[in-house]
């Protein structure tokens, strides 16, 4: 089959779905033209139009906002926010407004809104541009939140995000972007909350979510020639959250480790932690470990990214200490 | 319509408003009427003149001083008043409350518990208009506090660098709480930030309803006509309390008397009687047909059950 | 001893802490005669002046952004955000700029600022006014996160809080400023990162936060009749959390249960069981167990709120469960 | 200081920013520099001229186009380019790089990853220095497509009403990113935003530096005074993308040429030629000045340590 890097099938999956819908446009900073800070959007605008393609000010509030309104009012914009870092600045909106509203309003307004957005770190962009912040959004009843690993996983689940009518946060990894892998010609979409299982094994399950599940399959690989079976199950939306496979996954292991670069301390591991502590307590043979980004902001300097940021052989480390 | 039908509709939308209003401040009193209440007496001009001046196919924005508001562009009474109680057949479902109540079905995009909200929702709205070639415009209300939120820069400067058809109506009403709005800003009228977007911006009586409407209805036209948004700022001023319950230290008494007799329905109706298009028998029959809806209202509020507990479970997604 | 309410002791610390301290400062909307919104800085603007209370217009992310300013240039603002709720608006200051700001200078600033502000539902004020978003701050290093439930934390944890050279966001609940509780009339201060043991047990440890302390103690009242011992731990600061008195109590009874107001879809409290798992996993007689908000907005309906907000009941029912 | 050292200064001041910069996006080009840079190229008399108006006490507030800011404020190259190296000797330890060079002991609040985030923090030494009445000015360097960010209004309008002395200046290179200032808003001169305020606004010659000194120190006296902030607007250009790597597809190549003409450099060179202070050998000598202590700079940074990785963990908390 065809390989195709990850922007490029995010780009397959937005220009499918704005032919496909004319109500779909994407509106953000330097996404026409420009195509994007990462190129994503690249070609979009000249394809569809100053129209469609929206670039705006330097106005993330508004942009956010805009697009509540868009939305409750028949259209599906498709938001980038350039790093997920500035997620705060549109914070109020994206919690009081778009994961709100339709509850607020007794079930009477749909907000079909997608908010696509880079998270990670890799590129020394130190703090205040290598954020990893889905906590904060799986926190947020309303909200759908999607974090695909793969190229063909990026453009199944972007094509159900659009298509989606609640407010969807969809979080790549750019350290993902020039990632490729194979992703079929032919149409396909894949339903949020549907886990993957990115590899079977038998002794520990790894969950783990996206730059991190390559990350772990690097560790199961290595942890294979010393006899070590691992699973690795890619959750790939974190709301909803596919339980039964992670459950099911535990119970046939009976050990856990859960991988996310994002900050470790109320991060989404502990939401996983939780939930396999309260369906899978009595399958367990060790505590379930968490491995994620140190407690710390991500620093510029590359030995000190690559210390807080979890690496192969931290997996590795974590997954022997559980046998 | 002509016009005379249209001023008298629009002096029975603001006693509606009124009425309404009063009721309400009564029954929250009473502990009937749970969360906040923020009343718009005083500012039925505002709203009214407005709302007025728009088709029912338009949009508004509303704030945490919505009922007006709603009230103008055809809101129910008794949905509204059902909402307000936390009934299973208000508006929300109960799940609103004052401070969220909607139907979009009537182009009111909600009341908003966040200040300053509504810009961008209004934005967004109209740049929906625009893109569907619909000719729907958006009237976003909000109040002089809100005009110092990043959210009414962002939005006005969007608005205005892709001419979208959006009505910025700031009712000022000279108090964001307790903060004066000369002293929340170093400026008089909050129409001349309009001149930092390129855009007209219009100060006007807010308690002369025509005068309200006129300027709303100009603005609209141009709205529609793709020139672009308006910053239109409504003087005026609440009778009561920031909310109910509100000691009201930052200001005397005699402010608000001085207001009082500005009454903005008094002076309307004044003029109707002057037009000859009122008279004291039909005022009588308007407030008592009022009267009844605003207490047909009440009755089906306290008439209505409550959501069921697990009924909080639904409607969190479509 | 003396008793006096919640937002009494608030104001108590707020005075103390300005007569002691001349570059402590009060900042925030309508703070000033008014007293805010929920009158706990009342009288403070007739004793201390304008300078030093500053009502600003609705601006939070000034409120907070220059706060960072302030804090880095030697002053020690404490800013009130009217509710909880509206921290999004200014969620880039506190994230990118006030948790960061020392960490991304190599140490070389400190930033000792709080910000006050009221979480919790009760009073029918709906899903923008009602919020406990905890969780968001915890997940930020650099933040230190405190949570207050009697008069007497209140007050000793404010004035460590003022002290600290670090952003400090202080949680208070808005249904708790009205209860009473004893507060000795000399000084005092709780440093932050001690528990509180509310209430000894043997059978099984609660750890809850804020108003559901209260709720904690009630049940374990209800239980006791029933012949169970219930222990109620108060982490009193989220960050620094103290593990060891929540390790102990669990070592010593063998069950938990962790109860919050806020959503529990990512909440704090999944936090607390990834660090039971970790830490006390072999000492486990049963899963630990999550009594904490529902997974949606917060309803306006008192029923509706009722149901959302965790009850008494619900703490009894779900210790039952474990036993 | 007489006039003449002072232009003398300014001029190094140029000529230093300059060469650093050449030497950064050489190095960044070498991959010797990590992460992004953003070149301060062209610019050099907006951050020259406006810190040259500053006492050494006072405040400045820096954006993601630092560098220049920073040595016009007085920072240390080594310790500059140590940082951009992400060496332990750097500024910042290596935890901030180029978006996050500060040096508070120098009166610099960092360099700033975030769009408009300076405007607060500005505002909040402002009102620092008010509160302690220690006289201090702050200054806030941001550009065009900042003042279309909430911050810029919450910013300005707090800063207003408190009268606080902050001076805002606007360096509008006509971008942000790929966006063209006039794309971005619907006005000409973001200098007529300072009218929403009730402040002075003034445009000047971003490529003059003694214009922008004039200005700058104008709005200063004025802040120090109590007289409040003013909003100063500097029309300038970047030279080179808006980050190392910028296809530039947004713009001519024949626009960058203009602008160079009009280098800010050359400019004042001729001006001190004319005017007696420079000569040729003074030119040279300075530019072999320069040279070393850039040279010097890249040589510190190089022979620098990297932090040991568990050095991450420090300096969360004071
Ligand atoms: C973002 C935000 N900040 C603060 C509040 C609290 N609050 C509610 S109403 C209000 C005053 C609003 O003033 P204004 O915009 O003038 O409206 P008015 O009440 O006069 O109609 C404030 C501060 C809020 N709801 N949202
Ligand atoms: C809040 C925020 N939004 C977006 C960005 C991404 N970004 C970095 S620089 C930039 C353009 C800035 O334009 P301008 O303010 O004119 O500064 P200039 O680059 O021209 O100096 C953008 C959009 C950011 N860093 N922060
Ligand atoms: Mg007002
Ligand atoms: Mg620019």
């Amino acid at each position: 089959m065809r390989e195709i890097t990850y922007a490029e099938a995010i780009r397959e999956a937005l220009r499918e779905e704005m032919k496909r819908d004319e109500r779909v446009y994407i509106i953000g900073e330097d996404v026409g033209r420009f195509g994007g800070c990462f190129g994503v959007t690249k070609g979009l605008w000249e394809e569809f139009g100053d129209d469609r393609v929206k670039d705006t000010p330097i106005s993330e509030t508004a942009i956010i906002g805009s697009s509540v309104g868009a939305a409750a009012t028949g259209m599906r914009p498709v938001a980038e926010i350039m790093f997920c870092d500035f997620m705060g600045v549109a914070m109020d909106e994206i919690t009081n407004q778009a994961a709100k509203m339709r509850y607020m309003f007794g079930g009477k307004v749909k907000l079909p809104m997608v908010i696509r957005t880079p998270v990670g770190g890799g590129l020394c962009a130190a703090a205040q541009h290598s954020q990893s912040l889905e906590a904060w959004f799986t926190h947020l009843p309303g909200l759908k939140v999607v974090m695909p690993s793969t190229p063909y996983d990026a453009k199944g689940l972007l094509k159900a995000s659009i298509r989606d009518d609640n407010p969807v946060i969809f979080l790549e990894h750019k350290m993902l972007y020039g990632v490729k892998g194979t992703v079929p010609e032919e149409e396909y979409v894949i339903p949020l909350g549907v886990a993957d299982v990115k590899r079977e094994g038998r002794d520990v399950t790894i969950i783990a979510t996206s730059l991190m599940v390559y990350k772990s399959l690097e560790a199961a690989k290595l942890l294979e020639k010393e006899g070590i079976s691992v699973e690795v199950v890619d959750p790939r939306t974190l709301y909803p959250l596919d339980e039964e496979k992670i459950i099911n996954s535990v119970k046939k292991t009976h050990r856990a480790i859960v991988v996310h670069e994002a900050v470790e301390r109320n991060g989404f591991g502990g939401e996983i932690v939780a939930i396999i502590m309260e369906k899978a307590f009595e399958y367990l043979d060790a505590p379930v470990k968490r491995v994620c980004g140190k407690n710390t902001p991500i620093p510029f300097s590359p030995p000190l990214e690559r210390f807080v940021i979890p690496q192969v052989e931290d997996i590795v480390n974590a997954v022997k200490s559980l046998l | 319509m002509g016009e005379e039908k249209l001023w008298l509709d629009m002096y029975i939308s603001m006693v509606r408003i009124r009425k309404f209003e009063e009721k309400v401040v009564e029954l929250f009193a009473q502990g009937k009427i749970p969360g906040f209440v923020h009343s718009y007496i005083g500012e039925e001009a505002v709203a009214v003149g407005a709302c007025s001046a728009l088709e029912p196919t338009d949009y508004i924005t509303s704030t945490h001083r919505g009922h007006g508001h709603l009230i103008a562009k055809g809101g129910d009474l008794k949905y509204m008043m059902a909402e307000l109680y936390g009934k299973k057949t208000g508006y929300c479902k109960g799940k609103g409350g004052s401070m969220h109540i909607a139907d979009v079905d009537l182009g009111i995009l909600g009341a908003n518990g966040i200040v300053g909200a509504g810009l961008p929702i209004a934005t967004g709205a109209a740049l929906s208009s625009y893109l569907q070639r619909n000719g729907r415009v958006a009237l976003c209300f909000f109040s002089d506090g809100a005009s110092n939120r990043g959210t009414f820069h962002e939005s006005l400067n969007m608005a205005s660098i892709w001419k979208l058809p959006v009505v910025f109506l700031c009712e000022n009403n000279m108090y964001g709480i307790s903060m004066p709005q000369r002293k929340g800003m170093a400026v008089e009228d909050i129409a001349d930030r309009a001149a930092a977007y390129g855009i007209p911006g219009v100060v006007v009586d807010g308690n002369d309803v025509i005068a309200v409407y006129e300027a709303v209805k100009e603005a609209v036209t141009r709205a529609r006509a793709g020139g672009g948004p308006t910053l239109i700022e409504a003087k005026t001023a609440r009778w009561r309390g920031h909310f109910e319950g509100d000691p009201q230290i930052y200001r005397t008494p005699e402010e608000i008397e001085d207001w009082k007799k500005k009454c903005p329905i008094m002076r309307f109706q004044e003029k109707l009687i002057k037009m000859g298009i009122l008279d004291e028998a039909k005022i009588r029959e308007i407030e008592s047909m009022i009267a009844r809806e605003v207490e047909e209202a009440v009755r089906f509020a306290e008439e209505s059950p409550y959501p069921e507990p697990e009924e909080a479970l639904e409607d969190v997604y479509a």
